[in-house]
Order: structure tokens, then C-alpha cells, then sequence
């Protein structure tokens, strides 16, 4: 039969080709976070519509949102034999062991969107990606230019204990905190769901009434709720900022409805990525940690930006 | 005549066992594939990735079969890997940590026994309700954060291979696997849940302590799930709140599509860990295969309709052929 | 029962047969006393509108729990319904769209109860594995034909007034959503009670050998309880997504255990055989109530897991007690 | 036999128990004396199985003392009066289906039993020993009911018991293990054994009961020697009125063909064709397990056929449902009643009307006062016993609840009743009813198939006897033409055998 991957330099000549790669293309990993999410089905999207670029032909592994199903991904791909794995992690410290044994058989580990824990970036060769503490950074700095003279303010988080949440909550209150802007309520959701954001928004309203000047979403479909809560409620000149930059919150800042998306370009971050991925295979020396700028797109430069495809 | 006795034996087995033939045909459509499904590498991965669930499976086993259900494993493995770690991370030396864990499973499973049995409340949505307070408790000790482990020995637990290719995970599971077999099937405690599974009232009324003999079924499923908890989080080296999610639900999925059955009294942990293989050798061959991820999610969950029908439909023919 | 019923009695009927109206009591009493403007017309309009989407399901979910089933796919098909439907308003019209989901709604129910009736499926534990593998099918095909991405009605060029009636409009001051939850209770309960379907799906559920032989079609019943609750989840997904404005392909997510929450807090056993669409309501009631209290009170996210898991284990707990 | 010193095992005295709305036991009385079978009779609901559920600690003695082998017992539970010497065979089957029947007869003593092969051997020994040949790996649920009361028995034996109380065992039994069982009993007796022995078969009870308690209405009426009870001195006890007859006359009016049954095959059943005649009563015969449940069921469309054509009046139906059947003018009473029979948790009112939806309903919708007036008019043509007719079906005794899927029946005026062990623990007063009412049936033009497993019943009331063996048909008999033993030849399936021979 064939040889298991980690003894890798067994392979005795006249056995089947490898299954790994073919003539052209050498055979990477995207392993995405949750397919169900629709930011990571159209950076899976782009990641099959650039590979070919770099010579790259890519397997879209599906980790579902779980930790464990990751992890069981990354080592998928390690039996797959491919080159190269990018990851968008759902935990950064739980994928941590499966990278390591992926990097000990020689496989190129690029960090996509998050980025390993400062301490334990020896388990990867590369990240890009926007951080999203500096989303949150980025929604705090918003409020801070709209409302120089101090607001209140409510913030609605996405899933809770989810990466994402957990970074652009805390990029947020560093910044905020010590401002004259207070947070009068912030809850986050138990999955990313806009009905929930609704309900909350509601309900907020309901108790905080016209107190709240603005409102920080942690994500766009979650604004479309806040959005019609606030219009059910006929508040109309509170500012919304969410993070995405996808079509809703591109809409929703055409019209009006929301003040500020703060948008991550995927396509240039899985450009970047395959870039990276090529030169480290390659041989060549990169830079470890790539950031992509994120946006702070409103109503007067949004027609500098070309609209999203998801 | 021994010989052809256990392959009679296999046989029927066979023919009545729907997940089997299920892992046969996927193996088979494996061979006629090129992939690297068929390293030793992957095929250790293959158990290793199906060896949580499966302990998990291994402890609900016994609560099926002796008639009951627990939705709350998810919860259990949640926490108890938290506990394990935070512990940990004070200090604790790993073996008291690892105790404490299965401690919590243990005063969880008493509760979920207590709440069933002592005051006959329906076991389904008992530990439906258990499942979410863990998951919120989880939560709240953690502040829903995951948190990394800073014993560097702890992740070699579950991370470990013997001989470098047997992962230790796999050695886990299968001693859990082992122990409860014997269990179940060699000790009185194991026969007599056989018994209040396939009736209740006669169990009683032969003279079985039922109450706390069901008591303890749910005890022994709690434990295992916080083992469970323990690997996972070795494993991942970090506590989450949002590892169990649908965990309950797949783990119990898997247990009836191997063949324990709901109603109790039937069953044993070689069909579950058949069961579980179902699921891990479609997600194994599917990712070997590059398939779609929609479209895998839509092949699970053909998968899990089509046995449990398929199983179904086999039970309505021997109804009616008899 | 025609015993004379005064106050005492009452009383201990309530507390014997509908602890989920205490449970309610005490939930408003103490949200109202630390949160005042728990009881302000907002809220309750909010309390109202909050309501629609789930008892819609779970009005669909009380039959199938009555019929000694359950359905767990009530997850997946109201994210399929709801991308499918709101994807249709464009090309389609308000109208068809509409009915192309009720009719999608009724059809993949239908479909489950295909399934349950042609494998033989008599328990309820497999009825549980079966709808659940076909809610992970009906999340898939959500999945496949969104592309994984949010659908949103705000988004669509076409009329979509109807909707956003149904999401926002008002009756009077009841909310087009409660109104038509109004008009569907009063139908499933004169369903249950009055006709022969109702009671040969409660004869099902009670004993379903028994029904057969004593000529009773329960391969219709089941059809009926599943198509019922397929209908239902249609409504809901489209009361939600018409609410929310948009429709994600895992808007259904948590809608099952949620509907099996409100009904068996309501007092309907998952034995079946017994149980009623107004309990349903108390139940879904207390659901409800429980998230935005929580929320007015500011409570973190944590404490809702918490708390719900402590209401559904009390309930059930102090239910059985006095059964005891 | 030498008189023996009659020492009192049990005492049973004034003991009271009551359920809502009845009073099950009031204040009785009983002495058992060691070594010997102590009959109790009375019709259903008189409340024997409940006193020995107190016994035997499943209920609670409201008042009164009970003293076994010199001890007071005070709430007890079953194990500790089991484990005291008092076993009991329940009225319903107490087994565990999912389980063997080696691990049934031991359950809960595996460890006594030195694992899974010591219970095994030890089971094997046992049953061996009283003439049972079931393989003690076999699963319960593969037994025929028989086989499963014989299980039963023997695991009561597998206790030391001083005295073990059989609450209608032999209701399921045939007349080869009804023998085996009386020889069961004759041994336990010289062992000094006691047996509390309760049947409606009067047979049985003149036949080896020493003495004998009746009881009416949660009362004794009388206990004493066997001997010096007449046949007719006991039913008018059990009753409170005189019986003259315990079967009626067979209907005498048989006309033409009504439902013609041509080669009927499924798994279990081998080409079965048979007529059945208007106004005629006819009667299947065969030992349990060979197939006359499967016939009728067949029949009725509760089970898949590979094969058959039915003929009623002579034109072609097709029967694929019960429905069918129903709308055929068919009606079952099945075998089993509270599996197939009765949705227990639902009222007598639901139980009686659910066959009749079609008087009680008008465009889908029911008619309440309909439902009412069904329920109140089977409950009163048939005296079902019961509080009132939303009282649930669960708490009434055997035989009213038998009465209550008869009604059911009723109601529709079926053309043609299958009645399928249908006086299987029922009391002598409420059997004769039943017969009655089969001869009314016939005698209106419909017709009857009763199985039963009491022989003087099928030979007593039908105009015409099928033996079946092995799910076939043996031969037709004549009942008044023919001795029992040519019957039973028929049914054991020895005329074949003497062909080949
Ligand atoms: N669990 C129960 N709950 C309420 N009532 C009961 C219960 N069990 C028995 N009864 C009532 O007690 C009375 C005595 O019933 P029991 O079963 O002892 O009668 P029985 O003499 O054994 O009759 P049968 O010959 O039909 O078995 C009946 O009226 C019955 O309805
Ligand atoms: N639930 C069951 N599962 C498996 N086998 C069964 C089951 N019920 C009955 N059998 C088998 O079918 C056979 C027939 O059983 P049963 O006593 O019901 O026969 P029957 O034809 O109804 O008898 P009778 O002639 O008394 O009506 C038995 O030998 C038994 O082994
Ligand atoms: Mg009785
Ligand atoms: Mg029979």
C-alpha cells in the first residue's frame, strides 16, 4: 500500500503517483470555519477562483464552527498530502496540536483572518488577515469622530465565545473605555442570528428608550435587525455601525439606514494568502504577519469601493 | 463447526446490522477511489477523529440500554474540560485536575439520575434543560472565553502516539470501549440494566433495585462524557464553551443508527462504536473525495435518515412476516 | 366536568394543571418590579411581535408531540422555506411566493411523514432520528441553494408590502403576525377538538396498534400531523424572515429545541396522546417572556442558557411532583 | 393422603384497600393452609388480583393484618415478599421481552447465578425439570404466550417459595400444558408447598383446589372445601343470581355462504380457504402458535398477505387496511387487549366510540351527544363496570375492559365478528353475555369466528369446528358430532403422521 505521510521520505519509486499532486497543480488545504457562514463560503469562493493563479488547486475542508471538527480537518488535509493548509480558525488555541503535527511533516501553515496566539506562532509559517480587534478599534473610532462630545451608546455582540466576538468586543472597549462615550448595555447572541440582534435591539430600546445614540453591531445582517427594531421604534438618528462590509451593510449604508460599515476584503486576503503560501514553498523568505487594512466605510466615500460579492 | 458457528453468527449480525453494511460499502467505495484513504496514517486519524464521540457513545449506551436517554453529554464534556484546564492553570497537578473533572460528571449524572428516576421526570427533556444550563455555566466560567492550557504535559494525554503511530486518544477509547463491554455484558450490574431497559416493572418486581440502578447509569454516562470532556480538551490543548454544541445530538444519533435501541433493553457498545464509524468514515472519505461541503451536509444527513428508516422498515417486514 | 367551580378550586387547578400560568406570574411579577417599563405598551408590543415566529411552530410541533411523534427537521425546513421564499418574491410576485412556501412547508412535512410511514416508524425515538437527518438535509439544501449567503429582503426590487405587513403591520394595536396567530389557534383547536382528524391523531398517539385495528387510518394521521407541522414551520419562516427582513440559511437554527421548550412547558406529555394547542401557547408564552425579561433585566447571554435549562428542569420537575 | 397438621401459612385478615371511585377490597378475610391449592374465584373485578398485589407488596394495604409463616408483613415490596417465600405469577405476563428466557427466569440474580452460563444451566435444569423444552437462549419476545406463561411459572419455582400465587395461568395455556401444569402443582402441594390459585375455568378449580374462597364486589363470600361446593351453588355465588346454563343454545339458523376465504398464504400460512355461513358461529381450533391469530388477522388486513381472495356474498372484495375491513362489515376483537385492544390513557367514552366515526361524525366534524349517547348505550347493553363513561379505560378490571372493545364492536353491527380469545380471563357472567351476544349476531344474519383455547367453549357454541395445525387447515368437524379427542388429533396434527406411516 502506500506510505502514511509522516514518513515521507519513503516513497519507493513505481508505486501509484501520489495522489496529492498533479502534473501542474500542487494540492492545498483552505480549511474554513463554518461553510454555514456566509463571509467564509465566499472566502472559500475565492480561494477556488485564485489557486490556479499561483499554481495552487485547492480542497475546501469544512470545519462547521467546531473546535474539534478543525482540528479533524487540518489532519484530514495532512493525509491528503497537500502542500499547503489555510486555516480560519473557530479557536486559536484548540488548533494549535494539529498545526504542529502538520508543520512536523513539512506542510505550510497559513493563518487566514485570525491570527495563532502571540506565544505560540511557531505553529504556523504565516498569517494574513484583518485583525478584528482592530475591527472593533475600527467601529470605536467611528463613534469617537461622530460623537466627539460623548454619547451613549449600546453594543450587540455576535455568537458568544466565538473568535470573532470575543476580538471586536475587546478591540471596541479598549478604545472606548475612559472616553466620554458609555456603553449603557451590551449583549452578545448565542449564534449570529439576525432575529436575535432584533429582539435584543427591542428590548434595549424598550429599556434604554431615547438614551441611545448609537449602536455597535458586531456584524451587518445583525445591523438589518437593529436596523428595524429602531425603525419599529421610529428612532432615526441613531448610528448604526456594524463590521462585514457585505452587500447587506453596503445597502444598508446606501440608504441610509446604517452610519458605518467597517469592511475586511477577502478577495485581497486570499490573494495575499496563495501569494505567501507560493514564496514559502518556493523557498523565499516572507513576512509573518500581514495585515489587511479594514475600511471604514460610510455614506460619503462608499462609492469609492467597488460592492461586494457577498 | 465452531468456525462456521461465528460466521453464522457474523453473518446475521451482518444482515441485521444496517450501519455495518453501511461502513462495508464505504470502505469498499474507498478501494475503488484514488485517494490516500487507505494509509495507515489516515486510517488512524479515521479513529482517532471518531474516538470523543465514541467514548461519549460508549457511556450513553448505557443509559439507552437500560432505558433511559441523556441530551446532556455535550454540557458535561463542555465543563468538565473547562474544569480541567482551569484547574490546570492554577497549578493543580494533572491527575487531581482530571479527577475533579470526572467528579463533575459525576455530581451532573446524580442530578440528571435524581431529577429521572426519583421524581419520574421524563429523561429526554430533562437533560435537554441540563444540557443548555451547562452549556451556560460553561459560559459563564469561562466568560466565553476559550482558555488555552499552560500545562505543557496535559496535551500529550490525548496528542501522544505509541509506537508514533497509535494515537493514545484510540488507546482511550478503546479501554473505555473494553470496560464497558465487560460491563454491560459479564456483570450483574450490566445484565440487570438489560433488564429495566426492556421492562421496567418486571425489573422491579424481580426484585431489582431499579432506582438505583437507573441512577447509576446515569451517573456512569456522565463520567464517561467528562472523560470525554478531559481528551477533548487535552486534545485541543484549550476549554471552549462552544465545543459541545451538537455533540448530544450526533452522539445519540449515532447510538441508535447502530443499533441500540431507544425503547431500551437492546443494544451494546460494538454497535455504537459501528454506529459512530458511520458518521466518521463519511466525513473521512467525503474530505478525501473533495466533495462539497453543502453537499456533504446533505449526504450526512441522508445517511442518518436513510439507516434509521432502512432500520425501521427491516422491523416493520420481521413485525409482519412472523 | 361540571363541578362547581369556585375560587379555591380554581386555584388549585391552576396550580395542579397549569404551573406554566404560575411560572408566567412570577416572571412578570418580578420583571415588572425590578424593570417597571417591562409593563410600558412598547414592550408589550414587542412581547407580541417576539412571539410570532415561534408559536407558529410550535402550534405545528403539538400536534406531532400529541401524535407520539416528533420532529426535529423544524430547524432545517424553516431555512430552507424562508431563503427559498424570500428568493421567490423577486421573480415570482408577493402572492406565489407566498404560497409556493406554505406549499413547499406542507410538502417537505409531508415528505417526513412519507418516510416515517413507509420505514414503519412507530416510536418516537425514531421518528427523532429520522427528522433529524432530514433537518440536516433541508439545512443542506438551505445551504445549496442560497450559496451560503443571507437573503435579503431589503435588497429585492419588488414589492414586498405584503411582507412587510405581515412583519410589521398592525391590526388595531395587535400585530398582523398575532392576529393571524389568533385566527390559526382558534382553526387547530376546533381541529383537535371537534373533528375526526384531531381525535384519530390523539388516538394515534395514545395507542397506535389499537387505532389501527379499530379502523382508524393512522398512515393519514401521521401524514396529517407532519404536514400540519410542516404548514406551521412555513408560517413561521415567513412571519419570521418577514420580521427580520432577511433570511440566512441557518435562520432555523435552534427553532426545534426551542418548539419542543414551549410545548412541553405548556403541559402536553411527550408520551402523547394528551395535550392541547392552548397549553402550547402558555408555553410559548413563558419562552418568550423568559429572553426578554432576561434581556430588559440586562442579563448576559449566559445566564439566559442558565436559566432556561433551570425553567425547563423546574417545570417538568414540580409538574411531576404533583403527579406524584 | 394422611391428614397432615393444617397449619395456617397465610392469614389474611380484614383487609381494605380502595381506588378512586371504587373500593376494591372491603375487610377481607382468608386463611391459607400449607400444602395445599387454594382456589379463589369470583367474576371481574372482585377484586382477586388485587389482593394479591397486596400480597405480594405492588399495593399498599389500606387496614387489616396479614400474617405469612408467622410473621406480620407490613409494607412490604415485592422482592422482600418474594425473597420471604410469597412469589406470585402475575395476571399479565411479567417478563422482560428483550431478554432470553434462561436470564428471565433468573433476573436480578445474576450474580447468585455464577454469571451468564450458570443461568443458563441452571434455567435449562429447571424447566427440564417440570417437561419444558424452550431453549433458554431464546429471546421472550420469540415465545408464543404459552410458552411465555410456562417461563413464568418456572421462574416462580426458581424462588424457595412457601407458597406462590397464580393469578389465571392457565388462561393462555393448552390442554397438554394445562396437564403439565397440574402436574406442576400436585408436586409443589407435596412439597408442602401452598398455592393461591385464581381462574374463571371452573373446571379447574373442581378439579384440584382443596378449598376454594369466592369473592363478589371486594368481598369473600365464602370459603370452603372444594368438595362441598356444587357447580351451580359456586356460579350462583361468584354472581349473586342463578346461572341455569353457562352456554346458551348454539344458533341453529345457517344459511348461504357470506365470506369465502380462497388460498390465503403468507408466511406462516399455507394455502387456507374456508366458507363461513350466514347466521353461523364457527369455531377455529388449533394449539396456540399455529396460526389462528394469523388467519383472522389476515383477514382483516392487519397483516401483509402474499396471497389470497376474499368473497363476501359472493362478490370479490379487497382488503388491504382494518378500514377495509370495517367498511366490509368485519369486526376483531383481537387477542391482546391492551396492546391491540384499548388506547389505555383515554376514557371509556373514546374507547367504546372509535370504531364508529362515521355515525359520530358529520363533515369531518364529531358530534359530541353522538359519542355520548354510543359509549352510554354500549356501556349499559353490556354492563361494563365503570364509575362513569369518562373514567379511564387503564383502571377498569380485564373483563370490562374486554367488554369495552366488544361494544366498539357492536356499535357498527358488524356482518361478520372475529372474536379472538374473547373470554380469556373473563368471569362466568360476563362470558355468558358474550355468548349471547355472539348468538345474537348470528341469529340476525351475520356471522361469528371465535377462537378460543378453551375447548367446551369453541365445541359448545359453534355449528362448525376448523382444526388447524402449523398454519394449515386439518380438518372440519361437526362439534356435536364428534368427541373432543378427534378434535384434538386433528389439532395436534397426528392424522398426518398416520397418513405417512
Ligand atoms: N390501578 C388501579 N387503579 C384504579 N382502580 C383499579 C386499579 N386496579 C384495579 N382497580 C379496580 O379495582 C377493582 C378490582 O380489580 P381486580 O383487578 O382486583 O379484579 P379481578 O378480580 O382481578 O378481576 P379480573 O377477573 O377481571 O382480573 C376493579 O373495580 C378495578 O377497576
Ligand atoms: N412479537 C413476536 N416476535 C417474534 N415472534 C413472535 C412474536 N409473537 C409471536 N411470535 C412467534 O409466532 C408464533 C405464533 O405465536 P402466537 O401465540 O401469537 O400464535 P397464534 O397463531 O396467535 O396462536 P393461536 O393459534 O393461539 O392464536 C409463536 O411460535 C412465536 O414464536
Ligand atoms: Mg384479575
Ligand atoms: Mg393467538
Amino acid at each position: 500500500g502506500k506510505t502514511t505521510p509522516t514518513e515521507s521520505t519513503t516513497d519507493t519509486p513505481g508505486e501509484d503517483t501520489p495522489v496529492g499532486t498533479t502534473d501542474e497543480f500542487e494540492k492545498i488545504a483552505f480549511i474554513v470555519a463554518d461553510m454555514a457562514n456566509e463571509s467564509q463560503a465566499f472566502a472559500s469562493k475565492q480561494f477556488q477562483q485564485y489557486a490556479k493563479d499561483y499554481n495552487f488547486e485547492v480542497v475546501i475542508l469544512d470545519a462547521k464552527g467546531d473546535a474539534q471538527a478543525e482540528t479533524q480537518a487540518v489532519k484530514n488535509a495532512i493525509a491528503q498530502g497537500v502542500k499547503a493548509i489555510f486555516v480560519n480558525p473557530n479557536d486559536i488555541n484548540a488548533i494549535i496540536p494539529a498545526l504542529t503535527e502538520a508543520k512536523q511533516v513539512g506542510i505550510v501553515v497559513g493563518m487566514f483572518s485570525s491570527d495563532l496566539p502571540a506565544d505560540k506562532t511557531d505553529a504556523r509559517d504565516f498569517f494574513v488577515g484583518v485583525n478584528d480587534n482592530m475591527a472593533g478599534e475600527a467601529a470605536a473610532q467611528a463613534f469617537l469622530n461622530k460623537f466627539p462630545d460623548g454619547a451613549n451608546i449600546v453594543e450587540i455582540g455576535g455568537q458568544s465565545g466565538h473568535d470573532a466576538q470575543i476580538k471586536r468586543h475587546d478591540g471596541f472597549n479598549n478604545i472606548i473605555s475612559g472616553t466620554n462615550i458609555n456603553v449603557i448595555d451590551f449583549k452578545a447572541t448565542n449564534t449570529w442570528s439576525t432575529a436575535e440582534a432584533m429582539a435584543i435591539m427591542e428590548d434595549m430600546i424598550v429599556k434604554n428608550g431615547d438614551e441611545i445614540d448609537g449602536v455597535f453591531c458586531h456584524w451587518d445582517n445583525g445591523a438589518t435587525g437593529v436596523i428595524q427594531a429602531l425603525m419599529a421604534a421610529d428612532m432615526k438618528d441613531v448610528f448604526v455601525v456594524g463590521v462585514d462590509g457585505c452587500r447587506a451593510g453596503f445597502n444598508q449604508v446606501t440608504s441610509g439606514d446604517q452610519s458605518v460599515t467597517i469592511m475586511q476584503n477577502f478577495t485581497t486576503m486570499t490573494q495575499k494568502s496563495l501569494e505567501m503560501a507560493r514564496k514559502v514553498i518556493d523557498g523565499e523568505a516572507v513576512e509573518q504577519q500581514n495585515f489587511v487594512p479594514l475600511d471604514i466605510v460610510d455614506i460619503g466615500n462608499i462609492d469609492t469601493f467597488t460592492a461586494p460579492e457577498w | 463447526m465452531n468456525n462456521f458457528n461465528t460466521f453464522k453468527k457474523l453473518l446475521k449480525i451482518a444482515t441485521k446490522q444496517k450501519a455495518f453494511l453501511a461502513v462495508i460499502a464505504m470502505l469498499v467505495i474507498m478501494l475503488f477511489n484514488q485517494t490516500n484513504f487507505y494509509t495507515s496514517y489516515n486510517l488512524f486519524d479515521l479513529m482517532n477523529s471518531s474516538s470523543i464521540l465514541m467514548i461519549l457513545a460508549f457511556g450513553v449506551t448505557v443509559v439507552l440500554v437500560a432505558g433511559g436517554v441523556d441530551l446532556s453529554i455535550g454540557g458535561v464534556m463542555v465543563v468538565s474540560g473547562i474544569v480541567v484546564i482551569k484547574l490546570m492553570n492554577n497549578n493543580i497537578p494533572i491527575w487531581i485536575a482530571i479527577l475533579c473533572a470526572l467528579l463533575v460528571g459525576a455530581v451532573v449524572g446524580t442530578i440528571n439520575g435524581y431529577l429521572t428516576v426519583y421524581q419520574k421526570t421524563e429523561p429526554f427533556i430533562i437533560t435537554l434543560g441540563m444540557g443548555m444550563l451547562l452549556t451556560g455555566v460553561a459560559q459563564m466560567i469561562t466568560d466565553a472565553h476559550p482558555i488555552p492550557c499552560t500545562n505543557p504535559d496535559f496535551s500529550k494525554i490525548a496528542n501522544g502516539k505509541l509506537f508514533n503511530t497509535i494515537p493514545h486518544l484510540v488507546i482511550v477509547m478503546i479501554i473505555v470501549f473494553l470496560v464497558i463491554h465487560w460491563v454491560l455484558r459479564y456483570t450483574s450490574f450490566g445484565r440487570n440494566c438489560y433488564a429495566i431497559g426492556g421492562d421496567y416493572e418486571v425489573a422491579k418486581y424481580s426484585g431489582i433495585n431499579v432506582r438505583r440502578l437507573k441512577m447509576a447509569t446515569f451517573v456512569l454516562c456522565s463520567v464517561v462524557a467528562a472523560l470525554g470532556g478531559v481528551m477533548l480538551s487535552s486534545m485541543l490543548n484549550s476549554g471552549s464553551s462552544t465545543y459541545g454544541d451538537t455533540t448530544a445530538l450526533v452522539v445519540n444519533c449515532g447510538v441508535v443508527v447502530g443499533g441500540t435501541s431507544f425503547a431500551g433493553g437492546i443494544g451494546g457498545v460494538p454497535q455504537s462504536a459501528i454506529g459512530l464509524l458511520v458518521f466518521g468514515v463519511l466525513q473521512n472519505g467525503m474530505n478525501m473525495l473533495g466533495i462539497a461541503s453543502y453537499i456533504q451536509i446533505i449526504c450526512q444527513g441522508i445517511v442518518i435518515a436513510g439507516i434509521i428508516c432502512l432500520d425501521c422498515y427491516g422491523r416493520k417486514r420481521r413485525r409482519e412476516a412472523v | 366536568m361540571s363541578e362547581q367551580l369556585n375560587g379555591k378550586k380554581i386555584i388549585q387547578i391552576i396550580f395542579s394543571e397549569y404551573l406554566v400560568l404560575v411560572g408566567i406570574a412570577m416572571l412578570v411579577l418580578v420583571t415588572a418590579i425590578l424593570e417597571p417599563k417591562f409593563l410600558s405598551p412598547q414592550n408589550l408590543n414587542n412581547v407580541m411581535r417576539q412571539f410570532g415566529p415561534l408559536i407558529m411552530v410550535a402550534l405545528g410541533m403539538t400536534f406531532v408531540i400529541i401524535g407520539g411523534f416528533i420532529d426535529l427537521s423544524v430547524a432545517g425546513m424553516l431555512s430552507l422555506i424562508a431563503v427559498v421564499t424570500i428568493s421567490l418574491i423577486e421573480p415570482l410576485g408577493q402572492v406565489p411566493a407566498l404560497l409556493i412556501g406554505l406549499c413547499l412547508g406542507a410538502f417537505c412535512g409531508y415528505l417526513n411523514s412519507v418516510l416515517v410511514v413507509i420505514s414503519g416508524a412507530m416510536t418516537q425515538a425514531e421518528a427523532l432520528f429520522i427528522t433529524y437527518g432530514m433537518s440536516v438535509v433541508y439545512g443542506g439544501l438551505a445551504l445549496i441553494f442560497s450559496g451560503g449567503s443571507t437573503k435579503q429582503m431589503s435588497g429585492i426590487k419588488a414589492d414586498t408590502s405584503l411582507f412587510k405587513e405581515i412583519g410589521s403591520g398592525n391590526i388595531g394595536i395587535l400585530s398582523v403576525s398575532f392576529v393571524m396567530f389568533l385566527g390559526i389557534l382558534v382553526l387547530l383547536y376546533v381541529f383537535q377538538n371537534k373533528t375526526f382528524m384531531g381525535r384519530a391523531i390523539c388516538l394515534t398517539g395514545g395507542n397506535k396498534t389499537a387505532a389501527k385495528l379499530a379502523g382508524i387510518p393512522i398512515n393519514r394521521s401521521i401524514a396529517f400531523i407532519y404536514t400540519i407541522s410542516g404548514f406551521m414551520t412555513a408560517l413561521g419562516a415567513i412571519v419570521l424572515f418577514s420580521r427580520v427582513t432577511t433570511a440566512s440559511p441557518v435562520i432555523g437554527k435552534g427553532y426545534e429545541t426551542n418548539a419542543i421548550l414551549a410545548v412541553v412547558v405548556g403541559g402536553t406529555t411527550l408520551v402523547g396522546g394528551k395535550g392541547s394547542v392552548l397549553r402550547t401557547v402558555l408555553g410559548t408564552l413563558l419562552v418568550i417572556l423568559m429572553s426578554n425579561c432576561l434581556n430588559l433585566l440586562g442579563v448576559s447571554v449566559y445566564m439566559q442558557y442558565i436559566m432556561k435549562g433551570a425553567i425547563l428542569i423546574l417545570a417538568i420537575w414540580l409538574d411531576n411532583r404533583k403527579q406524584l | 393422603m394422611e391428614k397432615k397438621k393444617q397449619e395456617v401459612i397465610l392469614s389474611i385478615k380484614d383487609v381494605s384497600k380502595s381506588f378512586p371511585g371504587v373500593k376494591a377490597l372491603d375487610q377481607v378475610s382468608i386463611d391459607v393452609l400449607r400444602g395445599t391449592v387454594h382456589g379463589v374465584v369470583g367474576e371481574n373485578g372482585a377484586g382477586k388480583s388485587t389482593l394479591m398485589k397486596i400480597l405480594s407488596g405492588v399495593f399498599q394495604k389500606e387496614s387489616g393484618t396479614v400474617i405469612f409463616d408467622g410473621e406480620t408483613i407490613k409494607n412490604t415490596s415485592p422482592i422482600q415478599s418474594m425473597k420471604s417465600g410469597l412469589s406470585i405469577i402475575y395476571q399479565e405476563l411479567n417478563l422482560v421481552n428483550t431478554m432470553s428466557v434462561g436470564e428471565n427466569i433468573y433476573l436480578g440474580r445474576f450474580r447468585e447465578m455464577d454469571g451468564m452460563r450458570g443461568t443458563h444451566t441452571k434455567a435449562k435444569e429447571l424447566l427440564e425439570s417440570i417437561g419444558c423444552t424452550i431453549d433458554t437462549y431464546k429471546l421472550v419476545s420469540e415465545l408464543s404466550v404459552s410458552e411465555k406463561q410456562m417461563v413464568e411459572i418456572t421462574k416462580a419455582l426458581s424462588f424457595d417459595s412457601k407458597l406462590i400465587i397464580m393469578d389465571e395461568p392457565s388462561s393462555s395455556l393448552t390442554a397438554d400444558e394445562m396437564k403439565e401444569l397440574v402436574n406442576i402443582i400436585h408436586h409443589l402441594k407435596e412439597q408442602g408447598i401452598s398455592i393461591i390459585y385464581i381462574s374463571h375455568k371452573l373446571d379447574e378449580i373442581f378439579d384440584f383446589c382443596d378449598i376454594v374462597t369466592v369473592m363478589r364486589d371486594g368481598h369473600v363470600i365464602d370459603t370452603k372445601p372444594t368438595s362441598a361446593f356444587t357447580r351451580s351453588d359456586m356460579i350462583a355465588k361468584m354472581v349473586g343470581r342463578t346461572i341455569e346454563n353457562e352456554y346458551p343454545e348454539r344458533p341453529h339458523c345457517v344459511g348461504e355462504t357470506l365470506l369465502e376465504v380462497r388460498s390465503l398464504n403468507t408466511n406462516k400460512l399455507h394455502d387456507i380457504s374456508f366458507e363461513l355461513k350466514k347466521g353461523e358461529i364457527l369455531g377455529l381450533v388449533g394449539l396456540v402458535g399455529a396460526g389462528r391469530t394469523e388467519i383472522v388477522r389476515a383477514i382483516f388486513g392487519a397483516d401483509k398477505v402474499k396471497g389470497q381472495q376474499l368473497f363476501i356474498d359472493g362478490k370479490l372484495v379487497k382488503i388491504n387496511k382494518p378500514i377495509d375491513a370495517k367498511n366490509a362489515g368485519m369486526a376483531l376483537v383481537p387477542e391482546d387487549r391492551k396492546l391491540q385492544g384499548l388506547v389505555l390513557p383515554f376514557s371509556v367514552e373514546a374507547n367504546i366510540s372509535m370504531a364508529s366515526f362515521e355515525k359520530m361524525t358529520k363533515f369531518g366534524f364529531l358530534k359530541r351527544s353522538t359519542e355520548k349517547e354510543i359509549a352510554e348505550r354500549q356501556v349499559k347493553a353490556l354492563g361494563v363496570k365503570t364509575p362513569s363513561i369518562k373514567t379511564k379505560v387503564k383502571s377498569l378490571s380485564g373483563g370490562n375492559q374486554q367488554k369495552c372493545i366488544v361494544g366498539r364492536w357492536l356499535e357498527n353491527n358488524p356482518r361478520i365478528l372475529i372474536l379472538d380469545e374473547p373470554t380469556r380471563g373473563i368471569d362466568v357472567g360476563a362470558k355468558y353475555e358474550i355468548y349471547v351476544l355472539m348468538k345474537q349476531i348470528a341469529e340476525s344474519g351475520g356471522s361469528v369466528i371465535l377462537i378460543s383455547s378453551e375447548l367446551p367453549e369453541v365445541l359448545n357454541m359453534s355449528n362448525r369446528v376448523l382444526t388447524i395445525n402449523e398454519g394449515r387447515i386439518t380438518g372440519e368437524f361437526n362439534p356435536q358430532a364428534v368427541t373432543p379427542d378427534q378434535i384434538m388429533e386433528k389439532a395436534l396434527g397426528l392424522g398426518k403422521e398416520e397418513l405417512k406411516s
